[in-house]
């Protein structure tokens, strides 16, 4: 079996999930890593979108923001903020990736602060785009590494909106019917939402990991799917073209 | 501070202006990067049905997908809602095709300083056309919301006219301000049809000059036709994504169709041949010479290069270039 | 004194009107000769705009339509519709020039129908911009030939403000604070609204005609200013430009 | 349908968004074709002032008036306003220089992929700055309804999140389809800087590549400062007035300075200095060495020509070009 670091899997397996002729509004980082990935094993027409402007890049390596020249580099349109989250908010995109310093039960995200908002212990960037995404996109997805900090029973700030409380919640504030959280990637497991409560639920728990570690490093109960299978872990040609093509000086798989 | 409805217009809405079920179409539309090269008379044939709402682009016979017009009243397309956003020359053909009964009106029936279209004229005076009020501007607003998926968008225009009352927007409070401010609903066209001056086999299109409205409108529309003067590579996209005006997301079927603004202007390509649009008013006014003239320059053309070939052809095409380019202003 | 005819003599007092820097949002015809002469005798640094988004162009002619390439040819910018009319929503636009079939005291317009909306004697295009420029632009003026068809007590249907129902009418409808209609200037006077009731006023009537022409021909009762003066006839300047240069073919002061 | 407010952010609002009061400015702007070229030190001096509220154009530290920045601090402006949309190094800089006390927050203290600025942070932590929180798409909505000239724009985001609870936002019904949205404020900063590729003397700028916000930042903002990495001739604006991004009639300074966005990158010119960006972020967590870098990058330079020399001159520059223009990827 190849041998391969979290980073690594969590890359491969989100890659899985953007079928051709997708679309993905991406940051920087393993988000832009998956969707490289992604276009060049299952998905050469998934179509990728930065926050800033570019539209259907040709990325010739990572970029290191999401407004720098690769990401529109030979690509099809070099547009505004505007064009791109006009398309996502007309329902023109099907998949975002976003991250943040604590995940709650029902995906709820933070990325602003931790402590107090007015006096925080650390203030994080804010929203960003991740609000705009969150709300548009039609299916969130997370990947991180796992702990009971970062998986917490009550975010300290919910910047961004997963399944709100959980239910019909998201569906009844306003935010476009049909979209939420889809899939939560982290180094030890995969998880989805059950249909009806809106909690996070374990579908497949990654090579090397029990169910019990997966509960123990996580801040609230999760849910357990019926048949809880083993996550495939990342084959031979995902990881050479992971290594050799997509982040050859190991920006983002470094960090694995 | 309380934010109310204090009045509404009375005129029909034709479109549904509600941003969930425009994405539910959007989420199934096809944005794989694939080849959509057709003829106009196809992509008429398959994206322009009876009953549709269409969008045509430019401003009246400016960069106007004229061809296309002339291709949907061949093929006697019927029922259509049309939205008369800047329409003249455009309209006068749809007109002449009786091919629309419901319209948005914000200038139509006219060619500006050419005078009025006898031809539009009777047909939005015969009843046979249900008609809603609004302004360009209101129009283009009414885009613009739909390209951002949000169902209205607040605007300080038509307050107080009859154009209020006849159109189908609402007086709204602002919840910031107390200030009065008009809401008009988003409008997602059913399909669009738009001319530009290049595009690629997958639908990454250039054009220059003023954009009028169109890219709102391509953004918009849940079906977009491109008609275009001439097919350039992608690797030309490509080399300056920054002139890509419509991305190729949205574009449905790219038809290449050499003089397709052709009698109106096509900018830095060919003025407005001015004689036979007074041709198409003066014929206008005798119903029989009319259907004369309709058969000779629309039914009996199998293509727009017949219809150009009937009306001058390249020689004409050449006067026009020169008089587009002011080539003897130095 | 020169000769000239009423169609010139409008053309010239209205470009007297459009000062040095000021903005103007113009059609075709009489309201853009007017914006070229003007840019020809006393503001050189007039800016012109046109609806469908040509910004600053120097016409090299006159325009046949207002979204035609001579709106734009060596213009500061080509943009959009949206470009043009966001400048006059935000207030950048200090004049407009607009006609109809009917005006009203108010100088209020109509230019979409005779008789009634759904079945109509005459349809005309309806606003157009129209609306749009009467609602947004600091000022709004009319050239227009004068009569009492044109000049009506009621209008069949009123598509652009003027000063509404006169008063404060205008400021309570919502529409932007501090605009309406400015001057209307016919072939026999100009007119001025006066500022509480808002009702149009005689402030200098044309050489050759009486107070009493122009009372008998407008279709309400025309209030006087204190002190009615004679309009300034075109001076030998203006007449040989507007002929000379404007409009050479006589496209529009040939219908004076 | 009722029309109601559900809900507001209980975020300070910093600027007015009554359209009025922004249309009695725009009013009496000068938009005379006048020469606008100045120094930026003369531009900064001149056009920002204590307590104003200002928004960078670019995206963090892509095309982005880092020299601006740079002067701003040097000139040691007190008590701005700032829109923190999508800023970065620019928040770096004028978090460095503690010139601004109230912001509204999209994207501050990160550097994206660079990690997290400790002086930004400590700065935001400090309790010496007003926060209100939007989004990235929120402020740039707030500048599209500024440059509309409505007081308000609806959106889909916020809603049900602590972002909205914190922000200055409202939640409505839409009059149409009784949906809930919010409502978004119109933004008219008091001054803009934008950084270009190349301007004329009056202010017609082009820019080449993703235009992030700037066309609705510079239409919204009642005065607006324009860095160029060159100037061009008026003629060869007028020869392609599509290409102009932004007209002269917004602008009220036309600065030359190349390498504006140094140590960020300019599409076509030059790649971020990565080098140099880590150095930032790395000295920061040294107060006395930060002050040190300070005092020799920015305090000690008299303008931005003088912090490239000190940070590699023309051979950095050489080589951020190659790296920016992929020279040998063939």
């Amino acid at each position: 079996m190849a041998d391969y670091n979290s980073m690594e899997l969590m890359i491969s397996v989100a890659s899985r999930e953007l079928e051709d002729g997708s679309t993905v509004g991406v940051g920087t980082g393993a988000p832009c890593a998956a969707a490289m990935l992604a276009q060049k094993i299952s998905s050469p027409k998934l179509v990728i979108m930065f926050e800033a402007g570019g539209f259907s890049p040709e990325l010739p390596e990572m970029p290191i923001s999401v407004g720098d020249s690769r990401t529109f580099y030979k690509a099809a349109m070099a547009g505004s903020m505007g064009d791109t989250m006009e398309y996502c908010s007309r329902g023109f995109v099907d998949y975002t990736f976003l991250g943040g310093a604590q995940i709650d039960m029902y995906g709820n995200l933070n990325s602003t602060v931790i402590g107090d908002h007015a006096r925080p212990k650390v203030r994080f960037p804010g929203s960003g785009g991740a609000n705009d995404f969150g709300s548009f996109c039609w299916r969130m997805m997370v990947m991180t590494p796992q702990d009971t900090k970062r998986f917490v029973e009550k975010l300290d700030f919910m910047t961004t909106p997963g399944w709100l409380t959980g239910g019909t919640s998201r569906e009844e504030s306003g935010l476009p019917l049909g979209t939420g959280p889809y899939k939560i990637i982290t180094n030890m497991a995969v998880m989805d939402f059950e249909p009806t409560s809106k909690r996070m639920r374990i579908i497949s728990v990654n090579p090397g990991y029990s169910l019990r570690d997966v509960q123990d490093n996580c801040g609230f109960e999760l849910l357990k799917a019926d048949n809880i299978t083993e996550t495939l872990p990342p084959s031979e040609q995902e990881l050479r073209i992971l290594r050799e093509v997509v982040d050859p000086y190991r920006y983002v798989i470094g960090r694995g | 501070m309380p934010v109310e409805i204090i009045d509404q217009g009375i005129g029909p809405l034709f479109m549904d202006p509600d941003p969930d079920n425009a994405r539910e179409f959007f989420r199934g539309k096809n944005r794989k990067l694939e080849k959509k090269v057709m003829s106009l008379k196809e992509a008429i044939a398959k994206y322009v049905h009876d009953g549709d709402y269409i969008a045509i682009g430019g401003f009246g016979a400016n960069r106007t997908p004229v061809a296309a017009c002339h291709e949907i009243v061949r093929q006697k397309r019927k029922h259509l809602g049309f939205a008369g956003h800047t329409a003249t020359h455009d309209m006068e053909i749809l007109s002449a095709g009786e091919v629309f009964d419901r319209l948005d009106v914000a200038y139509v029936v006219g060619l500006e300083a050419r005078g009025l279209s006898t031809c539009s004229r009777k047909y939005v005076e015969s009843g046979k056309v249900k008609l809603t009020e609004w302004t360009n501007y209101a129009l283009t607003m009414r885009l613009k919301a739909a390209a951002m998926g949000i169902p209205f968008i607040p605007c300080r225009n038509l307050m107080g006219t009859d154009t209020f009352k006849y159109s189908a927007a609402k007086l709204i409070t602002c919840p910031f301000t107390g200030k009065k401010l008009t809401a008009l609903p988003a409008l997602y066209p059913d399909v669009a049809v738009i001319h530009v001056h290049s595009a690629d086999i997958y639908g990454n299109c250039r054009f220059k000059g003023i954009a009028v409205s169109d890219i709102d409108l391509a953004n918009a529309s849940k079906r977009v036709i491109i008609t275009a003067e001439r097919m350039i590579p992608t690797r030309e996209i490509k080399r300056d994504p920054t002139m890509t005006r419509i991305p190729y997301h949205l574009v449905d079927a790219v038809c290449e169709v050499r003089f397709g603004a052709y009698p109106g202007t096509m900018p830095y390509e060919y003025f407005s041949d001015e004689d036979h649009l007074k041709e198409w008013l003066s014929s206008e006014r005798d119903p029989e010479k009319f259907k004369e003239f309709l058969k000779r320059n629309v039914f009996d053309c199998k293509d727009h290069e017949e219809y150009v070939q009937r009306n001058g052809g390249s020689e004409k095409m050449r006067q026009l270039r020169a008089k587009e380019i002011l080539l003897e202003e130095g």
